[in-house]
């Protein structure tokens, strides 16, 4: 299969097509929504599952110095790429100072949608990844916000982080249930998991393409109030970015030698920005930073990207580089 | 029946916001509030609603505060320092409540 | 299997009992409530699953001229039963002009809850239709309206049509969702279905039922509030129409030379009556008219005949048309 | 604390309505507004709640506006002109603002 | 824009007691309001928020009412009658309405 | 296998983890929170379901007499319980008159929760039970209020009965809801099971998981708050009362003549605390009585004592003495 027919197979899945047909919705006005406390049911639903699934991967495959490898190097990259990010947007935009450094917060950290949906291309490929991908994914959640604090207060603004603070940024909800639920499903194994398997397995995908339905239609809801921010320079950024952050994953990934599958799912950790817990943090962190740029950045341009041609571009690079 | 005047102050605020803004009406003495969920707005910063939001970014709470006309100052200073660099919008009206008391 | 048979079997499946236990509720005043966000949730995914379920089938049996043949006849009898209605409405009852035009558009368009009852009572009778129907569903859906909003500019009054008005009749939400994932099925085909089957299928009666239960709670909270409205022509009407629309649509689908389960499934399309996208549209373009009357009409006297007398009739009717 | 006089406007409409209201003010001028959910009400038209509905045809939202006295009939006719025809309230009430630049 | 005097009461409630203070009003007389959701508050009674509450018996309800000024009494008597040994604020504030003959 | 093997047995099963996860999580005051109607929509889910499976129970094993006296036990217990409870706290604690009686009408009634977390703890020890036991749940629920209000109106005050009050104990929602599946569960028998099994059975374990977490929260969060109220004698009594309840339905259970598995429900019956049906009606009945008193014990002390260590104990006492 080249790339192109991956490209094209991935586009034509029901997910991505439930995507579309929110964004497609939300850019003609229809008044197709989603109550928000649905999505939020779901996003739950969505974050416990996947850290099940993972703690189970983890107590069936057994412990290994690799996952411990593999947490440092997300840790890494999450307060790494924050910088890079801000660098090239300090050069290909006119941003703030302070505007700059709240979106490269995003690209640090990551979106745990895309990571879903990176499991789904690798489950339709027919390859495997190592379970505890998903503990990597949330170890890089929080560091990248850190970096960005820094890049403020090094510049002399910014506010003093407080206890408040902290706790909001290590305790906040995403990371808390994954987490949590990524030890739950350690702890009881795949007879916990055959206890809930027919509610957290199989109605995964099909409640995946319902939150993706939504994810379009504020995609799009984004984009449309936000014509007047887009300019060149940062749409460039939202597609470029994406690339470096896949080529730092890969890197981390080939090195510490991972299959095929999770290099795959390391590049797709470094090209994801956060749209959920890193806008929280900054409006509490940075709230003279303009939320409409890192919204309409991340969720309305890096979002869509990785989904549609991103998540094959990886995975035909992560079987090259690993001949899998 | 009777009445007594009263300051009715509400604060818009964003929902990340809203337990700092609610410890420090506390910490300045305030009896108690009412916070409403918001559904949506429009201000500088443009137009939005909540509909199928999932991140807490998004969101504001409007903040109902009654207090006696002499506990005003106290509140604004204490709401003004949490909403000082942030959106939000506040304002006050003349009231009347019954069961002083309570205020 | 004669009609009372039928009708028995009907009454005391699982969706019509939970229908009955909510409008109990609500007559008996229970404080039994299904919040707004999940009925709206429940009611998406009945939408998503029924409209893909549809796509999926015409990939399998393959496009045809007859599913041509049924839209048209689909647009034609909504665009010509609230003129029946409306004519019927002024002699049977003491409505206004306004009022009956109201309600009329509601008889033309229809109600998305009875047609998947429909499909869930050929199910249990072991009884096929064509997958397409439910475009055909979608396709009615909206013409209604215009004719309402033309016996209205007819009697002088009423408002001009406006293109936001066009955009939220066209693209009310949930002729976006229907037709959207009915695109979704047929691109997707089988294999979309295979990974978001045991989402979209197995679930699907028992949302169905909580789903009826909410109706039932929304029927009788409306039958409480609306003593003083329905008058005995009222009410009289609030039956005959949804036979006189089985009959249209008994023509149309015998007319057309469909199958045993699609002509009933047109005998309820034309029966049924909307209570969600025209409703919203009247609020907009005929603010004048009660919204209790036409509520109270379509969802508390014309659903709840359908639902549990009118299924078994089309049913046994359709039967002895098609001989099927 | 300095303060501000203004106008707080509340106008509570029907649902469907919200979008052209929302869109009326901010033609008007109207720098910002906040819209609260609704969970249910009574009027001449009966008495209804929001508890799982499902059509939006029964909702309504309040709708919160404040602005500086010299706006205020601009705002009302605006808002006039899209709630003559449907049912809804509005109300005005004097107010304090603080950070007056803002309205 | 032509504008007429009233009082706009605003009664914070206990959710349970929402259907009784509904009736009272109704019975007092008064010709319509509207019930808005609370999210949370703080109070005597302690500190709550409505997040992932099952019961009903924690949530309040906020209701506003628009009356004429001569109808304000018999208002407030009837709300006191249900109030009154509840937990829950009252408040009055001076208002302005357009179309005046629907209240 | 002995009490401690089954306590941890128990305590490690996914649903308790789920529970200590949302506990930790509202101590630790992370801001993970579930929507109130995603919450909503879950308990009426477990109540659709448990009651629905009774009710096919009941029609497959058919009518006894032991149901019936299972019921009238049920009945008397609730009445019952609330004196004992009332007289301890008088005894154990500093409370008002009115504040006691408000908290004795809660350990007279149940939680269904605790209910369906016995019912779990039963199937993953291979144990049945008769179906009805959800029966005798719901008959359970409104008695305790009344003997409260006996006890208040004995001591001179309290508030007269009205019939809305009548109304809101005996049809409210979870009574109306449980029994009402029941029925339909008892009508539809094993063919209505079939036609929704898919989703009131397979996912059932699993929306127990995320319904245990949003209460791990809600007591969480409750305890947080309620340092002060939460004093030595009160905290005893949250821990007495539900043993005493315990042996009571012990003693029905076995006068009966039920199965071990029976006997143990009934004592979790006798041992639950209501936190959702009794603190509405003492809101309406009682309202000078402490809202914070009784749902901080109910919630924050028994409901988790009966989880984690209560069926343990429940379900080996139930075996030794029934032999089973
Ligand atoms: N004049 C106003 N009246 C009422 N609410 C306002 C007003 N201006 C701003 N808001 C609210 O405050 C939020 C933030 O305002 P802004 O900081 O101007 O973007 C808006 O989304 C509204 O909810
Ligand atoms: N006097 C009032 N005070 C507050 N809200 C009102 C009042 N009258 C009507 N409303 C609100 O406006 C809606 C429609 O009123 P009506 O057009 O009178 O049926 C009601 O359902 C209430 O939400
Ligand atoms: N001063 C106040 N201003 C606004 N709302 C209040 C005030 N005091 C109490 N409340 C509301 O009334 C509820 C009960 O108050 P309390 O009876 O003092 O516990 C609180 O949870 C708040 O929602
Ligand atoms: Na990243
Ligand atoms: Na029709
Ligand atoms: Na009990």
């Amino acid at each position: 299969m080249d790339l192109l027919d991956l490209a094209l197979g991935n586009l034509l899945s029901p997910i991505i097509l439930c995507f579309a047909l929110g964004l497609f919705a939300a850019l003609a006005r229809s008044d197709l929504t989603i109550p928000e406390a649905v999505a939020k049911g779901m996003s739950i639903y969505l974050l416990f599952a996947i850290g099940f699934k993972g703690g189970v991967a983890v107590d069936t495959a057994g412990f290994s110095g690799t996952l411990v490898g593999a947490l440092l190097a997300g840790v890494f990259l999450s307060f790494a790429l924050p910088l890079i990010a801000f660098g090239l947007l300090r050069v290909m935009t006119a941003l703030s100072t302070l505007d700059a450094a709240a979106v490269a917060a995003h690209y640090g950290s990551i979106s745990i949608v895309t990571f879903v949906a990176g499991t789904s291309v690798l489950d339709s490929a027919g390859l495997t990844y190592d379970g505890w991908m998903v503990a990597v994914a949330a170890a890089m959640e929080a560091p990248a916000i850190l970096s960005a604090l820094w890049l403020v207060a090094r510049s002399g603004s910014g506010r003093q982080m407080d206890s408040d603070l902290w706790r909001e940024i290590l305790l906040n909800g995403s990371i808390v249930l994954l987490v949590g639920s990524f030890a739950i499903g350690w702890i009881t194994g795949p007879e916990g998991l055959a206890r809930i398997e027919s509610f957290i397995v199989s109605p995964f995908q099909g409640v995946l393409c319902l939150f993706l339905l939504d994810m379009g239609l504020v995609a799009g809801r984004g984009l449309r109030g936000a014509r007047g921010i887009l300019r060149p320079g940062l749409l460039a950024f939202g597609i470029l970015m994406p690339l470096i952050g896949a080529t730092a994953g890969a890197a981390a990934g080939v090195g510490l030698g991972l299959g095929t599958g999770s290099v795959m799912l390391m590049m797709v950790l470094g090209a994801s920005a956060s749209y959920i817990a890193v806008p929280a943090a900054m409006r509490v962190a940075l709230p003279e930073a303009n939320p409409s740029v890192y919204l309409t950045l991340s969720l309305g341009v890096t979002f869509p990207f990785n989904l549609t041609l991103g998540l094959a571009i990886y995975l035909a690079v992560a079987r090259m580089l690993t001949g899998g | 029946m009777q009445t007594h005047p009263a300051k009715r102050v509400e604060i818009i605020i964003e929902e990340m916001m809203e337990s700092r803004l609610c410890e420090a009406l506390l910490k300045a003495g305030v009896k108690g509030f009412t916070v409403l969920p918001v559904h949506g707005g429009s201000g500088r910063s443009g137009h939005w609603t909540r509909a199928g939001q999932i991140g807490r970014a998004g969101g504001m709470r409007a903040v109902v505060c009654i207090v006696r006309p002499e506990a005003l100052d106290t509140l604004l200073n204490a709401a003004f320092s949490v909403v000082e660099r942030h959106i939000g919008v506040v304002s006050i009206v003349d009231c009347e409540v019954l069961r002083a008391e309570r205020f």
